[in-house]
């Protein structure tokens, strides 16, 4: 029997439209329990090109996924944090479709009694989306457009969970 | 018939999205299988030889000895990059 | 010369009002210039006495603090972390006074390009802010009531932070 | 006139949350302060005997060893439990 008897609430969302870290916020609080933490992790469009670009051009990225795959991937992700830490209510939502700079990408929102469950939680959740849940990212800057690469520090990020295990 | 998906670059370098295969008795694993799509030119020369290509076979994450019966979703795709 | 030749916007606030987490998310995501990160951390009033008390008792906890020296601490906390992550915005409101269960105690939200400094950052802060910020807590709970002991692993989660300076 | 602050179960067990104080020219430290206060009951023992009642000068942490000139504000507190 694992330590965390209640399962958290588990709400996970791959949608095109914005998402509002509020409204999120406030359900991750109702359906806590009794939490003493909560962390909202917000990730959001960089403009990559800033002062490289002739006037009028836009920089936009968009983000491909795996519909099917992807959902199950970031259930898994939020499965393996609740058995990790003692979580209440795990809500991740990653946005799909074409963006602007500014532009909010994904929230991972983490509840606990403690706050280094819920830090740690949603940082775990952040490194293993980063590096297994079936996202591409493609930037476009005026005529100029390439696939984002993948990053050897989201490897070493998402690394360091297992050698603890 | 194997449901082959392919996305992002992968995606725009085979210049298809998705197809279905029927696959020879002879192809048993996504080795045989990437070996079947490498004979189709260049572009699908880089399933087999690019190791940065992942593969999953029923939307679960596999390495290249995993079997396939021929009725499988088999997906192709570069490393993810989402977040 | 730092690396983060850039200060960070840095709010901080004490007060007796309850905070709008929305707000203040908004406002670190206004004052980023080019953020792909943020990160919002809020502690929670949690109800110890669960189950322990007659019906109609109501706990609360009451928080009393060192004006003058507060602010000062929490500025000394933030400034730290600004020298040691590349931070665009910082935000700490603390509340004192009397709260109930569920109500929000504490807000640090903290913007960067970068994942990990903002995770890194809030989690510096509330470290040191549990250790180094001149807060007290009272819990009263029916006819008794007593000051919250400080917790070992509080200072146990602050010291980590000096031992790779 | 040094300005002394007592905050939370300090100033409940002094009975008092502030006072100006005088001091004698033989008080140049805190531990000087403390001792200094301690004569006054046994209430006011603790801010001696107790390592856990921490010190503020001019409202910085401050050890023991501190000088005080006279006209500092001195804060006496328990270790700090907010967040």
């Amino acid at each position: 029997m694992s330590e965390n008897a209640q399962q958290p609430h588990l709400h996970i969302s791959v949608q095109t439209n914005d998402f509002d870290l509020a409204a999120e916020y406030g359900l991750a609080r109702q359906q806590s329990v009794n939490p003493g933490a909560i962390v909202c992790f917000s990730g959001l469009v960089r403009d990559v090109t800033q002062g490289q670009m002739h006037t009028g051009e836009q920089q936009t990225l968009t983000l491909e996924h795996y519909p099917g795959m992807t959902e199950q991937a970031l259930t898994t992700i939020a499965q393996k944090a609740a058995v990790r830490w003692p979580l209440q209510a795990i809500r991740i939502i990653h946005r799909v479709g074409t963006l602007l700079p500014t532009d909010q990408i994904v929230l991972v929102v983490t509840s606990s009694a403690h706050r280094s469950a819920a830090f740690e939680a949603a940082e775990f959740i952040m490194d293993y989306l980063k590096t297994s849940a079936p996202f591409w990212k493609k930037q476009v800057a005026g005529a100029h457009s390439e696939w984002v690469a993948s990053r050897e520090s989201d490897y070493r990020a998402a690394e360091r969970w297992t050698s603890v295990d | 018939m194997l449901n082959i998906q392919y996305f992002a670059s992968i995606r725009e370098a085979v210049g298809q999205s998705s197809e279905q295969l029927l696959i020879p008795e002879s192809v048993r694993t996504v080795a045989d299988l990437v070996h079947h799509l490498a004979q189709r030119g260049q572009a699908w020369q880089q399933l087999d030889d690019n190791t940065q290509v992942l593969i999953a076979v029923n939307q679960q994450v596999a390495d290249r000895s995993a079997l396939l019966h021929g009725d499988e979703e088999v997906a192709f795709f570069p490393p993810m990059t989402g977040g």
